[in-house]
């Protein structure tokens, strides 16, 4: 497994490649080596895949070290990777997903100016989220993780002429930047307390932290791992930064950037196996963002705005399931919403590059004649997203529901399943706007070109028959494949996972969803979009709308706060700040007035001035000593 | 035999005339002589203690001082030229453009 | 004793040459005075049994630098006149005070010298067969100081890369 | 005592003997340049005119001696004085014999021998530059001033040439004593091994000397008589001499260096020497009746882009035979 380390060089290449020789190679030869590099990478990692299948389950985890990084005392950190299922599975979300957005991405950028710079940026976030991913050690992985927030940053930020798009990625840079803090703060408590920052080092000491400590810790990692995965109240970033193109807001919200945290929290169980509060606090989060989240997403409108918040409310579902130790269900989840909301984002980018990015879902509508290919994947990636039965959603849902009720969590299971009929109604209501009814806008809509619908079809494939990896009652073979990881320090698997599965909670789930279903198609696969509400809903539908005014909630209380520090700040820097530099700046005025005639220009007269140092140099030495 | 420190007085002095010299000259010429005169005083100094001590080194620090004086000379006396050709002058005190 | 003779009269004579380039008017008279020093001064590193470096002495700065001094004044001073040191005077007591501190720093120096213990022990140790001769300065020179030789090589290089760049004839400077 | 009183003695018959030397070199080279172009040349005073340079010496030491108008008096004076005594003072360092036995004293037949003799001569010969540039400077004529600085910019570059030329002898000899030299060569002369640096030599010696084809200081048709235009009387003859004894001195280096020196056989040493200079001084004569001035720009890309180029490869392939080949 020496080998893996390519997986991570050919992106690397392909970025510093299309960085430097963009301009002179040109758009298609750009393409073609950044796009080739994923795609080889993906084979790559499929050969190492296929490879660690050949070995027996227990042997299934390799660590080389390629080079030592930090050698300071005790301390020493190696550049390493680690190869297991976990890391695997997450390689091929990286590859596979992100090698078909890479794909997608030569459709939809084809008339940017920028292509060739487009291309760097995706290979330079591929190489930092593969690095995330693979690294051995908490201080990679928080090089990776740090690559992640700057290269979305560059890519939200991509068009960087729109004043939203700038925000919107300095926001997510922010709040990123945010979590990286807690991350490099759990790191410090780690050196500090262990000594050792490399998972197996960190992970078979956790027993000698104080219970305290090991709180604190898993704390400050959930910190960033509910960062870089929108939870609330973190999550703000994430709808604002659909400003970037759509290949990045699928890259970002479907194969890499947001399930680094799930990535983290699993990655990190053995951690938040020692610190309970902690692991029901990810829990319970994950389960409220998944019901708030996925109310916005209701009543939203931009389509991309809706898709976005489906994502932070499937992120709750994970977040849950990794909160109460179903690691494998949630690792399951995330999977198989990579491939839907992949198959979503590329979808509704598809539809807004026919309809001359028009985002705004009142102004579509009928959509299901013009664009067959997206329709019918379209119709896939929402029914996997809304759980209906038998599509890839409904497995990995009902599995987190499932053993949220079975380890006891009964208000957890309930709130999920309350989410679950919103997601329902959200993602059909999207789906019936877009596509039933009558075309409402004005341009000229179209089926996107075959580069756009070919990964579309691929991602609907999996989206379709992803989930029959893990059937209830039947067979499990992704707890299979992720055993070893999670049975190697205690906390991995819950006891529960074995029960045999709550047929009627599974029903109960499959027909409140079938009821949103046609909840949405009643109410909006009409002609006309209905803009009357009855008056009781309409406040509801105010605050909905808004978001909660979590937006400007945070406005005002961060607002003010930092005013009134920068009020404070700004005092402070008059008077003290500024009186010592422009005291210094006053004294040497002040002195250089008083020298500036003896700089008369006569160099005998600096060499006279010298003369005399000179004279008392030598009188000092040959007198006075 | 002369004491040695005769000559060490002797460099002194020429020293002492070649600093003078540097200051109450104005033609560059005149003060960049003066400063030859300087450096000779000081070899005058090496050598003496080279014998003094009989050590080489000093024979040898001279060698140098004399290449690098050569090598100050071609460029010090270039630049007097380029100076006088395009200011037809040689007056130090005129050259007080950089006056505070 | 001869060279007890010759000293005084090496002595001398670079005395007369040092308060000639002091004084003199004309820089051909200075430099002409500095020449003297020169030849003076490779008198008395004869006499410090440092025949090499007299004969150096002579041959780079009488017989090269100081006509390359020469060549400028003549070359500069052809049908200019002469700077007087009496017209547009501005430095005030410029004069005064430098030789007033030229005296002081010889007074000090000269003092230290005459003070020092290890002058009582000067002359006292005769020279080896070998010291000063070419041989010596040549083993000293290309095995122990090598390296500041070979920085000499460069310092020259660089001397000659500036003169050729000063020398230039360009428009901006070329009448 | 006795060793000073021997130095001022070989130095007192030096001088006679090479102002003699000068005396015959003139009638020479007139006689002979008279041949060389089909006329007697000079031979009215004494038998076939072998008195003409007493009468040529009373005729300067008795004309009127002219000082130019605003000239610098002193360095005006200065400038021959320097000439000639910078050439008379060069020719010490030579040995023009083994060394004698006189009296219970062994004298060597040269004035002084520092163990870097030729360094010194080298020295003394780049002092004789000062009368010319001063002679020029101080004549208050821009004939004279060019004509200095033209003669003085030559012979510095050209010493640059000369200098490296002889290095390669020195490189073979092991030594900078000139009587080392000398007996370096008792069975082989330098000629053969180091005849680069003799032709290089030998071109440089006529460059030094101002002599034709590179007596452009002097070129009569643009600088008249060059540095010494203004020059009268015995002033002229002092820069005459010093030219005359130049020659003879840069003609002994050669043959010193060489040559072989005073090494020859059955015929005493001295005689040798003398007859080996005599040629070099007949090389001059011969040179000045055949061949034309240079142009002033070629005579210096000569020098600079030709002589020392070849005199520094001519040094550094002595180097490495001696320390790799020889060794």
């Amino acid at each position: 497994m020496q080998d893996a380390i390519g997986i991570l060089l050919l992106p690397a290449l392909g970025s510093l490649i299309a960085a430097v020789f963009g301009r002179a190679l040109g758009r298609k030869a750009t393409s073609y080596i950044t796009v080739g590099a994923m795609a080889a990478a993906f084979l790559w990692t499929v050969s190492v895949v296929w490879r660690l299948l050949a070995l027996p389950p227990a042997q299934r985890s390799f660590d080389p070290v390629y080079w030592q990084w930090i050698h300071a005392g005790a301390l020493q950190v190696h550049f390493g990777l680690l190869i297991d299922p976990l890391s695997a599975t997450f390689l091929l979300i990286v590859t596979g997903i992100g090698f078909l957005i890479h794909l997608y991405s030569i459709g939809y950028m084809e008339g940017d100016p920028n292509f060739q710079r487009f291309f760097s940026y995706l290979n330079l976030f591929a190489l930092a989220m593969l690095l995330l991913v693979t690294a051995d050690n908490f201080l990679f992985l928080l090089v990776g993780w740090g690559g992640v927030g700057v290269a979305s940053y560059l890519l939200i930020g991509f068009w960087h002429t729109r004043p939203s798009a700038v925000t919107a990625a300095r926001k997510a840079l922010v709040l990123n930047v945010a979590g990286d803090v807690g991350i490099m703060l759990a790191l410090f408590i780690l050196v500090m307390t262990l000594g050792r920052v490399s998972y197996a080092g960190v992970f078979s000491h956790v027993s000698s932290l104080t219970s305290l400590q090991v709180e604190l810790v898993a704390f400050l990692l959930y910190l960033g791992a509910a960062a870089k995965s929108a939870q609330f109240p973190l999550h703000v970033w994430l709808p604002d930064a659909m400003e970037g193109p759509t290949p990045v807001s699928a890259l970002i919200h479907a194969a890499t950037m947001v399930t680094a945290g799930v990535y983290l929290v699993a990655r990190a169980y053995p951690i938040f196996h020692a610190a309970p509060v902690a692991a029901e606090w990810v829990a319970g989060i994950g389960a409220f963002t998944a019901l708030f989240a996925a109310t916005i997403a209701i009543v939203q409108n931009d389509i991309k705005r809706v898709i976005a918040y489906s994502t932070v409310s499937q992120l709750g579902y994970m977040f849950l399931a990794v909160g109460i130790s179903a690691y494998a269900a949630g690792i399951f989840h995330l999977t198989m919403h990579a491939f839907f909301k992949a198959l979503l984002f590329l979808g509704a980018g598809s539809v807004i590059h026919a309809l001359s990015n028009e985002q705004d879902m009142r102004k579509m509508g009928g959509l299901k004649k013009y664009m067959p290919i997206t329709y019918w994947t379209f119709l896939i990636g929402a029914a996997a997203n809304a759980g209906v039965p038998l599509f890839s959603g409904f497995f990995s849902k009902d599995a987190i529901l499932g053993q949220a009720l079975a380890s006891g969590h009964f208000w957890l299971w309930l709130v999920g399943v309350v989410a679950a009929f919103f997601s329902a109604l959200y993602i059909f209501r999207l789906f019936f706007l877009v596509f039933h009814g009558k075309y409402r806008g004005d341009a000229h809509p179209h089926e996107s070109p075959p580069v756009m619908t070919v990964p579309l079809v691929v991602l609907s494939i999996g989206a379709l028959l992803g989930g029959y990896v893990a059937v209830p009652g039947a067979w499990n073979l992704f707890d299979q494949w992720l055993q070893p990881v999670f049975s190697r320090y205690p906390g991995g698997i819950l006891p529960a996972a074995a029960a045999a599965p709550n047929w009627g909670a599974i029903a109960l789930t499959s027909v409140i969803v079938l009821a949103a279903v046609y909840v949405a198609w009643r109410y909006f696969a009409g002609d006309v979009v209905r803009e009357e509400l009855p008056a009781a809903l309409r406040p509801i539908h105010k605050v909905l709308y808004n978001k909660y005014y979590i937006d400007e909630l945070g406005h005002a209380v961060f607002v003010w706060t930092v005013d009134r520090l920068a009020i404070l700040a700004d005092l402070f820097d008059r008077v003290v700040v500024d009186g010592i530099g422009m005291g210094m700046a006053r004294l040497v005025w002040g002195w250089g007035e008083a020298l500036s005639p003896y700089e008369s220009g006569y160099i005998r007269r600096y060499g006279l001035a010298v003369l005399i140092g000179g004279v008392c140099v030598v009188a000092f030495l040959t007198l006075v000593q | 035999m002369v004491p040695l420190s005769y000559y060490l007085i002797l460099s002194a002095l020429l020293f002492s005339i070649g600093t003078v010299g540097v200051l109450v000259r104005r033609n560059p010429l005149q003060m960049f002589m003066s400063i030859e005169l300087m450096w000779n005083a000081v070899n005058l100094s090496f050598i003496t203690f080279a014998r003094q001590y009989t050590n080489m080194a000093g024979h040898v620090f001279v060698f140098l001082v004399i290449t690098v004086a050569a090598a100050e000379v071609a460029i010090g006396l270039a630049i007097i030229v380029v100076v006088f050709r395009t200011r037809e002058h040689a007056d130090v005190d005129e050259l007080n453009a950089m006056k505070g | 004793m001869v060279s007890t003779v010759v000293f005084w009269l090496a002595a001398a004579v670079a005395i007369v040459g040092a308060g000639g380039v002091l004084l003199a008017k004309h820089p051909v008279h200075s430099a002409l005075s500095l020449v003297l020093n020169l030849a003076a001064l490779g008198v008395l590193f004869l006499l410090l049994h440092a025949e090499f470096l007299a004969v150096v002495e002579i041959l780079v700065y009488a017989g090269a630098v100081m006509v390359l001094f020469l060549f400028v004044v003549t070359l500069l001073m052809a049908g200019t006149k002469t700077p007087r040191d009496e017209g547009r005077f501005r430095l005030a007591y410029q004069y005064l005070l430098a030789g007033l501190f030229g005296l002081i720093l010889f007074v000090l120096v000269a003092h230290a010298l005459v003070g020092a213990d290890w002058m009582s022990s000067l002359a006292a140790t005769n020279a080896g067969g070998s010291f000063g001769s070419i041989a010596a300065f040549g083993t000293a020179l290309f095995t122990k100081y090598l390296l500041p030789f070979e920085l000499t090589a460069v310092v020259l290089l660089v001397a000659v890369i500036g003169v050729i760049f000063l020398g230039r004839e360009h428009g901006a400077t070329r009448k | 005592m006795a060793a000073v009183i021997i130095i001022v003695i070989k130095g007192l018959i030096l001088a006679v003997l090479l102002l003699t030397a000068f005396g015959v070199l003139t009638l020479t080279e007139r006689k002979v340049l008279g041949r060389f172009q089909f006329r007697p040349g000079p031979n009215r005073v004494g038998p076939g005119g072998s008195f003409q340079f007493l009468a040529d010496g009373l005729k300067l030491m008795l004309k009127e001696e002219i000082i130019p108008n605003g000239a610098d008096r002193f360095v005006f004076l200065l400038a021959p004085t320097i000439s000639l005594v910078a050439a008379l003072f060069a020719f010490a360092v030579i040995p023009w014999g083994p060394p004698i036995h006189l009296f219970g004293q062994t004298i060597p037949m040269e004035i002084g021998g520092p163990n870097v003799g030729i360094l010194f001569l080298f020295a003394i010969t780049s002092l004789g530059v000062y009368g010319l540039i001063l002679g020029g400077w101080s004549s208050q004529n821009k004939y004279s001033l060019l004509g200095g600085l033209r003669s003085s910019a030559q012979i510095i570059s050209y010493e640059l040439a000369m200098g490296l030329s002889v290095v390669g002898v020195l490189i073979a000899a092991g030594s900078a004593d000139l009587n080392n030299i000398v007996s370096a060569q008792t069975n082989l002369w330098f000629i053969v091994p180091q005849i680069i640096g003799f032709l290089i030599y030998v071109v440089c010696m006529v460059a030094e000397t101002n002599r034709a084809p590179f007596d452009l200081p002097e070129a009569e048709n643009e600088l008249v008589a060059g540095y010494h235009t203004e020059y009268t009387g015995m002033k002229f003859a002092m820069f005459f001499m010093a030219e005359y004894i130049n020659m003879v001195t840069v003609s002994s280096l050669a043959t010193t260096l060489f040559l072989g020196g005073w090494h020859g056989p059955w015929l005493p040493p001295e005689i040798w020497f003398i007859i080996k200079v005599a040629a070099f001084m007949f090389f001059f004569i011969w040179l000045r009746a055949t061949l034309p001035r240079l142009r002033y720009d070629r005579l210096m890309a000569f020098g600079w882009k030709v002589l020392l180029p070849v005199a520094l490869a001519n040094a550094l392939a002595t180097a490495v035979w001696v320390s790799v080949v020889a060794r």
